[in-house]
């Protein structure tokens, strides 16, 4: 067993308690949460992978490495979207339910 | 069975504990100290997979500014209270044995990936003469992939004004409301006085070695904006009105250079994004600049959010 | 003008109009000018080529359209139908509303009515069969009335259905079709050797059944004729309904013998035939009684057609074109005897329903009428067994549903006794219900019906006299004797849709409450975890 | 090292098609909302010609273009790569986008004197986002950038559906966000798992590499249903009736036309280019199988709709539906064009309907159908125009619609598939219950005839026209676009195993 695979073992859990706490977790605060954790299991995994790359005398394969950096800044922008998006939600009704509600969309009147 | 083996081992369940301990704890506030906690074991990762670049990166921007941010948005939604949808046993145990199903489906992918494991690492390597570059993780990123990482700084400057785009109408053109102000003189003045200075030299060190050891723009854009958090927060640097045209400026820099270097290497015929021959680093490093600074003012936007009052007086 | 854009101008001057129609100056002036629209297709009828067909290569089918007997003779009669109901239609919406929809729709529906009847290929022959069909809705339901309003919906079902149907066929035909022609002809002589010969035929029959209303597909047909503004009634019934009889012609295999389909189109035909008639005689509104007779005819010669194929004879289509031709002309009459009626004074109702009954009789096969010589024509193919007997069983019916008819056009006469009906509507009127009477027999000499002799002995005459007098006898008989027939509502089946409605609606909220589970979050993040193991699954297994 | 062949020729338009909408935000960005439109509009007609450049281009030399972004070649550098579908898609996005400029109304322009507005800024940029976006996705020819863009794609999604700030559009947005945010993590996890494996995320070097293989079966799985999310296949349409219900007029059209084709596109791109012939059959009938779901089901939800704007996203739903129905049938040549061309004519005609719904709500302050009496007299041309866009998704000739309808019905018999068929018989049907249920009251004649509050724009009327016509002639000469489709594809009958 070699630490590559240690951590991508690692990551396949973290993208599992991810995706358990996007679904079952009600809040959508939890789920921006749950969804960095099942990014940052992505990104382990690649890792790992990067890592089982290492070769010409570097500790990894630099290509994945790279990606995930850019993947981290796109989850941030992402994570920092959806907490606006709830703060405003919030500051609009008081609550931060993430139901549909039928009656309000069709009270609401949809002027161009 | 080494010590570095038993070091990751360690590391790794200290991972999923705390992973763990975000998705089932109950209150949000805990949950996201843990996040943090979780983003500062997972640079500890980083580094025993070798990718300092990545550690730095994440422990800057997965751990502190996320946290900032989350933080921020849970003191702020201490009053929500609604019935939320929580899904019941059965839906929970669905989840969990579909879960449970990914999970074994990766981990038997991650058992039989191939050996000895393709990578690009060889040919990384023996391209980086050309770049002038010693880090091929930066190469990859300016030069390799540059288009991605331009693509990637597109996300970034839409995701902001996105997050404009949520203010309310009559706060257009305003600042965003942010930190607390009656502090004025207390102790976080004092730790952004010091620690500020400190932290954009070390952001831009971080950038400035990038080129050859870990470090890079992502890194150092990521303290840089940290630190510009701290100031908005205690108080010390105003927040900058969205539509002050310096800031869009200071914003778009980075894409803006991005996209002229490559446009005039398409001009010229020697191809997009491609960089003269012997000229490359100090352009990379130039774009470089541009982007280290787009970078650290577009984090700190994000996590101050839309405007939220009136601008003028 | 040559024999080819002869039958090119046959589309393109409605084409032109239609076009026309874009200004709101020129669509009022159209009002007035409806009958123009058809009379080239009249003179390529006549005089059109009917040696090769014409192309117009463009991309990326070629238009072909071609003239063949059966087509030129229903091409001739439709077009001499939509010119007579042209001059009819600003006669009959004095004091009406006249919209510009209805210009439109008429101009839609024209183009593809005599369209189809040149059409050679797959592509046009479907396109002509959209535009018979859908922009007819517009004249169903231009009254705007709750009733009309059903009876268009009911309508459109039953279009969109057919469509969809014949477009599967087509999509079938073409994929047997050796190196992908699109001609009507090679199509079917493919169909032949095609292994799914039984789906094609199936899909043929039954989108075509829809459109002449084929048991038990026929209740959208009394529901919209009766809706529909008169000059439009005229119009769909004689003329447009036909589209579904050149279909039948076209794309049946009458080279091969197929017993088993004819008789079954056949026995299907006779079923609507009668009970057309049977039907028909409870109505008591003078258009509903028109389509029901639509519906009885339509059954009939769907089993001539039925007839031909079983016996494999290919000369029935002529002749079941020149029966369709007649129909067209008396059922385009009788609707517009209809709106002359209604504003006649019961003193000059002679003139109405004197016309009328030749007319109407001719249907049935009165002797020396056209529709003689049409009932003589088809008279081959039914052969003499059970099939002929039962068309002269139909003929006597018919007679009966005709003098129904009659009497119910009498009772609808305008208040005041001595009242006029106006010239614009009379003339069109008179001028089709004499051509009922003299069309057929300026064919004739076309058709190969035999010497005049022979049509005109004695003996034939009679045999075409006594079941139309059998059958007026017993209109007769009922009339006096005052029997009380049972209502049956407009569209007969049609009532059940009720029924059927609220069933639908019952399904419709299940699937909405379903939406509501599936798009709870919770529920959405398991179906998308689930689809990522049956795929995964599914790929493993392979296949 | 840059490598010699860089690019074919024209390959620079590719480049463009990419840089000229980024060039937009930027300038928007800086020079503030009060220029969006002039400076949209400029650089999209550009782009017009741009897209009928790279059209051009594949169409004459009869093969892909590709440029290699930076002169790296694959697998260290990014290849970009227009075949016929990417050319097809490019034109129809330019064209949509072009529409949408034309039409966005008053609010999102500032007016004379005035200073920027939320709205002006915000919109124009988005609008530019997402045709960066849909570009870089045709273009794109490596799994990671293509992930960059469809992140690209969602984060200028997203904005525009609550760009009102209403409480209902906010959850809308909220719930888009979160379940795209998703569809995004599976499919990166698939492309990690491919790297893993081949060492490589291009396109075309993944072809010619991938091995029918767990690591396969499950990166594939978890990307195309990642994707599915994004598209909103049935039943993972979660988000998209209300987002796309609540987005004002001509964000929704933004919405249904292209940004649910970007995710689709992508599954299109993994199924026929990277690891053709290694799905299997049962896992195209799964897909078939939800795509029909998606006919039926949503076709009977939006027959229940009340009003007008859900009522089509419902049939967004539903013709999402067809669009699914290439993969069980994908060895038949017909089956991808016909996909395709129900993308592109489903673009044209929906972006059409959202918009003449836009109008329609905005003469009568109300979408509920059962009210829309009179509205037919009042805006005749929005009507036609709805109308027109309706035959097309009904599949009435000679629209595009109807193309789609023959070229897939003619796939599912050659491949023996019947039951496909029978699906689309129902949908054709439902589309047009659903179609004929909103138009009814539209063109009925009130009583009272409406007065309109304020005079309707010509100019806008004739663009959603114009979208209108387009789903038509797409239909009439459907030759060149197919024929154009297949360029630079391998078929899939020659690499099929049997």
């Amino acid at each position: 067993m070699s630490i590559a695979t240690v951590f991508g073992i690692c990551a396949a859990c973290l993208v599992g308690l991810g995706l358990y706490g996007l679904i079952v977790q009600p809040q959508p605060l939890r789920k921006i949460l749950a969804f960095n954790i099942l990014g940052g299991g992505i990104f382990l995994l690649f890792g790992a992978v990067a890592r089982r790359g290492a070769a010409a005398g570097m500790g990894g394969d630099p290509v994945p490495q790279a990606l995930v950096i850019t993947g981290i800044v796109v989850a941030f922008s992402a994570t920092a979207l959806g907490v606006a998006i709830l703060l405003r939600l919030f500051e609009e009704t008081g609550g931060t339910s993430l139901r549909d509600t039928p009656k309000e969309s069709q009270s609401q009147e949809t002027n161009s | 069975m080494n010590v570095e083996l038993v070091f990751s081992l360690g590391l790794a369940l200290l991972i999923l504990t705390v992973a763990g301990f975000v998705i089932v704890t109950r209150g949000s506030f805990a949950a996201i100290v843990g996040f943090v906690a979780f983003g500062l074991t997972l640079s500890l990762a980083w580094m025993g997979l070798s990718a300092p670049d990545v550690a730095l990166t994440e422990a800057a921007l997965g751990g502190g500014v996320t946290g900032a941010l989350l933080l921020g948005a849970c003191a702020r939604l201490r009053r929500a209270s609604d019935v939320e949808e929580t899904p019941g046993l059965v839906g929970r145990g669905a989840a969990l044995v579909l879960c449970l199903g990914v999970t074994t489906g990766l981990v038997g992918v991650v058992l039989c990936l191939p050996d000895p494991a393709p990578t690009l690492a060889p040919v990384a390597k023996q391209s980086l003469a050309s770049t002038g570059l010693g880090n091929a993780v930066t190469a990859t990123l300016m030069v390799y992939r540059a288009l991605d990482t331009m693509l990637e700084k597109v996300v970034l400057l839409l995701a902001l004004v996105a997050v404009w785009s949520l203010a309310p109408d009559r706060f257009w053109g305003g600042r965003p409301v942010f930190g607390s102000r009656q502090e004025k003189g207390g102790p976080l003045i004092f730790l952004a006085r010091v620690l500020i200075p400190i932290g954009v030299l070390v952001g831009i060190y971080l950038f400035w070695v990038g080129a050859d050891a870990p470090g890079g723009a992502f890194a150092g854009g990521a303290i840089i904006g940290a630190m510009g958090i701290l100031g908005f927060f205690a108080g010390v640097s105003a927040v900058p009105a969205v539509s002050a045209f310096r800031l869009r400026v200071a914003l778009a820099a980075g894409v803006a250079f991005f996209l002229a270097v490559g446009l005039v290497g398409l001009a010229a015929g020697t191809g997009f994004l491609t960089y003269p021959e012997n000229f490359a680093k100090p352009v990379i490093v130039l774009i470089e600049v541009a982007m280290t600074l787009s970078i650290g003012v577009t984090l700190a936007l994000l996590v101050v959010g839309p405007p939220g009052e009136s601008s003028g007086p | 003008m040559n024999p080819e854009t002869l039958l090119l101008s046959a589309l393109g001057l409605p084409v032109a109009m239609l076009l026309g129609c874009l200004s709101a100056r020129l669509r009022k002036m159209m009002q007035r000018g409806l009958w123009i629209a058809p009379v080239p297709a009249l003179a390529a009828a006549l005089f059109g080529t009917r040696t090769s067909p014409v192309v117009l290569s463009g991309e990326p089918y070629h238009v072909t359209l071609m003239l063949d007997a059966s087509g030129s003779m229903l091409l001739t009669a439709a077009s001499l139908l939509w010119i007579a109901a042209g001059f009819y239609v600003p006669a009959f919406f004095r004091g009406r509303v006249m919209t510009g929809s209805f210009t439109v729709c008429w101009l839609f529906t024209l183009i593809g009515s005599l369209g189809i009847f040149l059409a050679a290929d797959l592509v046009s022959f479907f396109l002509c069969y959209a535009l018979v069909s859908l922009p007819a809705y517009g004249l169903v339901t231009y009254d705007g009335t709750p009733v009309a309003r059903r009876a268009g919906a009911i309508y459109m079902g039953f279009v969109l259905l057919g469509e969809n149907l014949l477009l599967m066929g087509f999509v079938l035909l073409v994929a047997n079709t050796p190196d992908g022609s699109l001609r009507i002809a090679d199509a079917v002589d493919a169909l032949q050797a095609a292994p799914s010969r039984a789906a094609i035929l199936s899909l043929l029959i039954v989108g075509f059944g829809m459109k002449i209303a084929l048991l038990p597909m026929h209740f959208w047909m009394p529901l919209s004729y009766t809706a529909s503004p008169i000059p439009a009634a005229a119009v769909l019934s004689g003329a447009a309904v036909k589209a579904g009889v050149i279909g039948l012609i076209r794309f049946l295999p009458f080279d091969m013998a197929l017993p088993g389909w004819g008789e079954l189109l056949t026995i299907v035909g006779f079923c609507g035939a009668f009970y057309g008639v049977v039907v028909g005689i409870t109505q008591s509104n003078p258009k509903t009684v028109l389509a029901y007779s639509s519906v009885s005819q339509m059954g009939f010669l769907a089993a001539v057609l039925g007839m031909g194929l079983s016996a494999g004879d290919a000369s029935v289509a002529p002749l079941a074109a020149f029966y369709a031709a007649h129909h067209v002309l008396v059922k385009g009459a009788l609707f517009l005897a209809v709106g002359v009626a209604a504003v006649t004074g019961t003193r000059r109702m002679g003139l109405v329903v004197g016309p009328g009954a030749i007319v109407a009789l001719g249907l049935a096969g009165l002797p020396l009428t056209g529709g003689a010589l049409a009932k003589l024509a088809v008279k081959d193919p039914l052969g003499y067994g059970i099939a002929g007997t039962l068309a002269v069983l139909s003929a006597a019916g018919t007679a009966l549903l005709m003098m129904h008819f009659l009497f119910r056009l009498a009772a609808t006469a305008d208040q005041a006794p001595n009242k006029p009906a106006s010239l614009g509507l009379v003339v069109p009127w008179l001028a089709a219900a004499l051509l009922c009477l003299i069309g057929p027999w300026a064919c004739y000499p076309y058709s190969g019906l035999g010497t005049p002799s022979e049509i005109l002995a004695p003996a034939a005459l009679w045999k075409t006299f006594w079941p139309v007098a059998s059958g007026v006898i017993v209109a007769l008989v009922f009339r006096r004797s005052n029997v009380r027939l049972p209502r049956i509502p407009e569209g007969d089946i049609a009532a059940l849709g009720g029924w059927l409605s609220r069933l639908a609606t019952a399904c419709g909220a299940v699937f909405v409450k379903v939406d509501g589970v599936l798009r709870l979050w919770t529920t959405a993040c398991l179906a998308l975890l689930l689809i990522v193991v049956f795929l995964t699954v599914a790929m493993r297994a392979g296949g | 090292m840059p490598s010699e062949a860089m690019a074919s020729p024209n390959a620079g338009f590719l480049v463009l098609a990419l840089a000229l909408p980024v060039a937009g935000i930027l300038l928007v960005f800086l020079a503030g909302g009060r220029y969006g439109r002039g400076i949209t509009l400029t650089l999209v007609l550009a782009g017009v010609g741009i897209a009928a450049a790279i059209a051009d281009g594949v169409w004459r030399t009869g093969d892909a273009l590709t440029y290699l972004a930076g002169g790296w070649a694959p697998p260290l550098g990014i290849k970009l790569r227009a075949d016929g579908l990417s050319a097809a898609m490019i034109v129809v996005t330019s064209i949509v986008i072009l529409a949408a400029g034309l039409y966005a109304p008053n609010e999102f322009r500032v007016a004379q004197g005035k200073s920027e507005t939320r709205a002006s800024l915000s919109f124009w940029v988005l609008l530019l986002s997402v045709w960066a976006a849909m570009n870089a996705v045709f273009l794109g020819n490596d799994l990671f950038n293509l992930y960059v863009a469809l992140e690209l794609l969602t984060f200028a999604g997203v904005p525009l559906v609550c760009l009102s700030g209403s409480p209902a559009t906010l959850t809308a947005a909220l719930r888009y966000l979160l379940f795209a945010l998703l569809g995004s993590a599976l499919y990166l996890l698939g492309a990690v798992l491919l790297y893993g494996s081949y060492g490589t995320l291009d396109i075309g070097l993944l072809a010619a590499q991938v091995r029918p293989e767990p690591a396969l079966w499950l990166a594939i799985a978890l990307m195309t249903a990642g994707l599915a999310a994004k598209t909103a296949l049935f039943p993972v349409h979660i988000w998209l009736p209300p987002a796309h219900s609540g987005a004002p007029p001509a964000a929704s059209a933004l919405l249904s036309a292209l940004v649910v084709k970007g995710s689709f596109f992508l599954i299109v791109r993994l199924w026929f280019d990277v690891a053709p012939a290694m799905t299997g059959a049962i896992a195209g009938q799964i897909l078939g199988a939800m795509g029909a779901g998606a006919i039926v089901f949503g076709g009977v939800v939006a027959l229940r709709q009340t009003r007008l704007k859900l009522l089509i996203a419902y049939s967004t739903v539903a013709q999402i539906g067809y669009l699914f129905l290439m993969f069980p049938l994908a060895a038949e040549p017909n089956a991808l064009a016909g996909g395709m061309f129900q993308a592109i004519s489903h673009a044209f005609a929906k972006a059409a309907m959202f918009m003449a719904a836009g109008l329609m709500a905005g003469v009568l302050g109300h979408d509920r159908i059962a009210d829309l009496r009179g509205i037919g007299r009042a805006l005749p041309i929005t009507v036609f125009a709805f109308g027109l866009a309706a035959l097309s998704l009904v599949g009435v000739p000679p629209s595009g619609g109807f193309f789609t309808k023959c070229l897939l019905l003619s796939a599912s018999f050659t491949a023996g598939q019947w039951w496909w068929g029978a699906v689309i018989l129902a949908g054709g049907l439902l589309a047009g219950a659903y179609m004929f249920r909103a138009l009814m009251p539209a063109l009925a004649n009130s009583e009272i005839p409406l007065t309109l509050p304020a005079p309707v724009s010509r100019g806008r009327e004739i663009v959603v026209l114009a979208l209108a016509v387009c789903a038509l002639l797409v239909g009439m000469f459907p030759q060149r676009p197919i024929e154009l489709l297949q360029i630079g594809r391998v078929h899939l009958s020659e690499v099929a195993p049997q």
